[in-house]
């Protein structure tokens, strides 16, 4: 059994043109940003990606918009991104956007075998257009399919050779859930360790989901918005 | 006079009882953190993936992967955990969360909010809001009681695309507090130096007076 | 804020007669030991307990079954225990038996929200019966509503005055589920400390789930099955 | 000669490919972890948390928060992990289990299973078999051909109460081992020294024979 990979550009050889991709962070924290630079640097092209954000214009999900390999935008907020934005309202870039909790779940629904979750976020407005709504003691609910993507593309602080992962403090967000939920998960660590070396007690995503894993390089982990107090 | 954003932010910050979990929206409702009364504990919440979160880093402390829902740098306290998103709108789907402040763009005297897209102008996106106004128990909105151009934002019916329907439970504006109520809008409190009529004229929605209305003390 | 109990008879002190109690534990392991024998001891009676297994004669629920004390047991498994079968026999004991990943999940849809889930198991079967089933890509699932319990009572390794807890090994299987699904939820931990001291990325359950606990005594922590080799 | 239970168990783990995730149901299905073949590595799973189950502790050593699915004290691995119930069953339902051995009362020619329930008699309840069954892509059973009194447990139809419908791949019998097809029951290899003709007359279900049948080599 071998999931170890060089670098992101092996571990992501055979995503092609049309491809589904979840990809984990929140905002510029926690994302995938070895596999983004060779997705950039193969340009496969008509791409859905499926986060909670888009990037920014020169970091993150935002350089494979300027690119223009991205044919659909699934994502809960995509502020901060002129580029975006200029796609979206030119036509060129589809986008769908959806409750945050809502995208979180179909995740994580997809990784349980759950096809389909009732929310009741949405309810009343314009994300309930075409879906069922159904009451359950009350109060009502839409119906939600789980994801059904080609790759998840993650980001761990640590992982093992087994493909166990643990992510540091909220860069966590969205990576666990789409670790389960890609039909191949492609892992990138800060630091790749041996099996054995991490306390089973505190593995985060266990090695079953993840297909591929590598040690990542030169992570810039850019700060999106710094705040700061004097003492 | 009306209140300013910081006054806003003290005032809400009264909802606050000990033990509260609460989950404080971008802008005005961040700046609650700052009023929490003393003797009070409270726990906040950010739907990135973290309960209790501490103030800003101190300068050269801060972490890339330690931030807030607004994407600001942030700190941990002692008791502070990580989770998923998907634990995060669990435990906000589930109720756990006792509190929720956010803002608003407009919200209708049915409790209707609309706060995250104006057609052919600003596509955002909804982040976390949707899931945040369909399952708290407890949601209180700070927003401007009019918009720039002196227009109601407390209107019979929202007109732009909502966020949730019948779940805003109080509003603090710059004028005054007002629950929303089955029959309506109906006024708590008036701004120091704000009269009942100023109230009355500046919100479209239905208004319910009853009594003497107290002015805020600051 | 306090959620720090004494001990388990201040901390079940309310629980009342028809109370619906989720119980962790699989089999003997990372059962509740405290709580039950303080259960046991208040008397208190016709409860309906909803645990992953009935205990065995003389520990873990058992206890609360030669006492006569529970109604009605939802359970997925339930043998190895001679007076459970002699009081589902002779009609004493209403039993429903679900299976073992539906018990789960059902847990974990009321902690997380959401009303009712859909899986495969027991599609066909006599477990179906009374069920809505419905088709998501051709295959076949059922309905299942989450739970709607009174009181959650847990075990967990360590907890913190928050309500944050840690569990160990196997010992974690459905307590940090029922943790999240009660009503009201109790935790018993073998080592209570400050807020603080436990690591943020390592909580299994976030204090916001726990409204009490306390540090256990004296736990017996019995071994069903010991099996070893030489060397 | 019919196999033994140790048999059965070693012609099952020929089943078993590097880097499989395996579910061994409780009973002859545990007895395959110790024939795991040379070369090849296979992650345990056990229902109850835990990826990557190692053999029984040594004496002394046990510890009893560390159990599988069967309660039998246990080990970890270098790389193991726990988790929580929902996730378990999470994994299972996702298909990520490449392989599932269980037991069996009884199993019918379209790939029923029956073996949680004898009506008046056994209830001890299903636990994880029926997630198991209406989940696994692969799921091979353990079982003797026939029961003590000698009647086929390879039916037409199951007539307990049953775990799962239309989801056995393959029997490892005493007897043979048997593909289940969309016709019903394939004769794939006999035991060494049990003739076709027995293993006709002592299945029930439809058989289907085709070609040479080869023998089991141990």
């Amino acid at each position: 059994m071998n999931k170890i990979y060089k670098d992101a550009t092996q571990a992501i050889e055979d995503i092609h043109d049309g491809a589904t991709i979840l990809l984990g962070g929140f905002g510029l924290c926690g994302i995938p940003e070895n596999c983004i630079t060779a997705l950039v640097s193969k340009g496969v092209n008509n791409l859905t990606c499926i986060s909670n954000n888009a990037g920014v214009d020169d970091f993150g999900i935002g350089l494979m918009l300027q690119k223009k390999q991205v044919k659909k935008m699934i994502s809960s907020y995509v502020g901060e991104n002129a580029e975006f934005e200029r796609q979206l309202l030119s036509g060129e870039l589809e986008v769908e956007l959806i409750p945050q909790g809502t995208l979180a779940t179909r995740c994580m629904a997809a990784g349980y075998g759950i096809p389909a979750i009732y929310t009741p976020a949405g309810v009343g407005t314009e994300v309930a257009h075409g879906k069922e709504v159904r009451s359950f003691d009350g109060k009502e609910y839409l119906l939600e399919m789980a994801f059904n993507a080609d790759f998840a593309i993650v980001k761990a602080w640590k992982g093992d050779t087994m493909g166990n992962l643990i992510y540091k403090e909220t860069a966590r967000n969205f990576n666990p859930l789409m670790a389960m939920a890609g039909k191949i998960t492609i892992a990138e660590v800060e630091e790749l360790v041996e099996a054995g070396e991490l306390d089973p007690n505190q593995i985060h995503t266990p090695g079953i989901y993840v297909n591929r894993i590598f040690e990542g390089k030169n992570y810039e982990k850019r700060i999106e918005q710094l705040t700061v107090r004097d003492s | 006079m009306a209140l300013d954003k910081y006054q806003i932010a003290q005032r809400i910050a009264r909802e606050l009882k000990d033990g509260y979990y609460v989950n404080l929206g971008i802008g005005i409702p961040t700046l609650v953190a700052n009023y929490v009364p003393q003797g009070i504990d409270v726990i906040l919440q950010s739907e990135n993936g973290l309960l209790g979160m501490g103030p800003f880093p101190i300068k050269g402390e801060e972490d890339a992967d330690l931030i807030n829902a607004g994407k600001q740098t942030i700190t941990t306290l002692p008791g502070s955990s990580f989770f998923d998103s998907a634990m995060s709108f669990g435990m906000i789907r589930a109720g756990k969360v006792d509190l929720t402040v956010l803002g608003a763009m407009e919200v209708s005297e049915n409790g209707d909010i609309a706060n995250w897209k104006i057609p052919g102008k600003m596509v955002k996106g909804m982040g976390g809001a949707m899931d945040l106004v369909a399952s708290a128990k407890n949601i209180v909105v700070a927003m401007m009681h009019t918009n720039p151009k002196g227009e109601s934002k407390l209107l019979p019916n929202c007109t732009l695309p909502l966020t949730g329907v019948r779940c805003v439970k109080k509003i603090v504006s710059d004028l005054a507090v007002i629950e929303v109520t089955l029959d309506g809008f109906k006024l708590l409190e008036r701004a120091p130096g704000v009269s009942v009529e100023e109230i009355i004229s500046k919100t479209a929605g239905k208004l319910i007076v009853e009594g003497e209305i107290e002015e805020m003390k600051f």
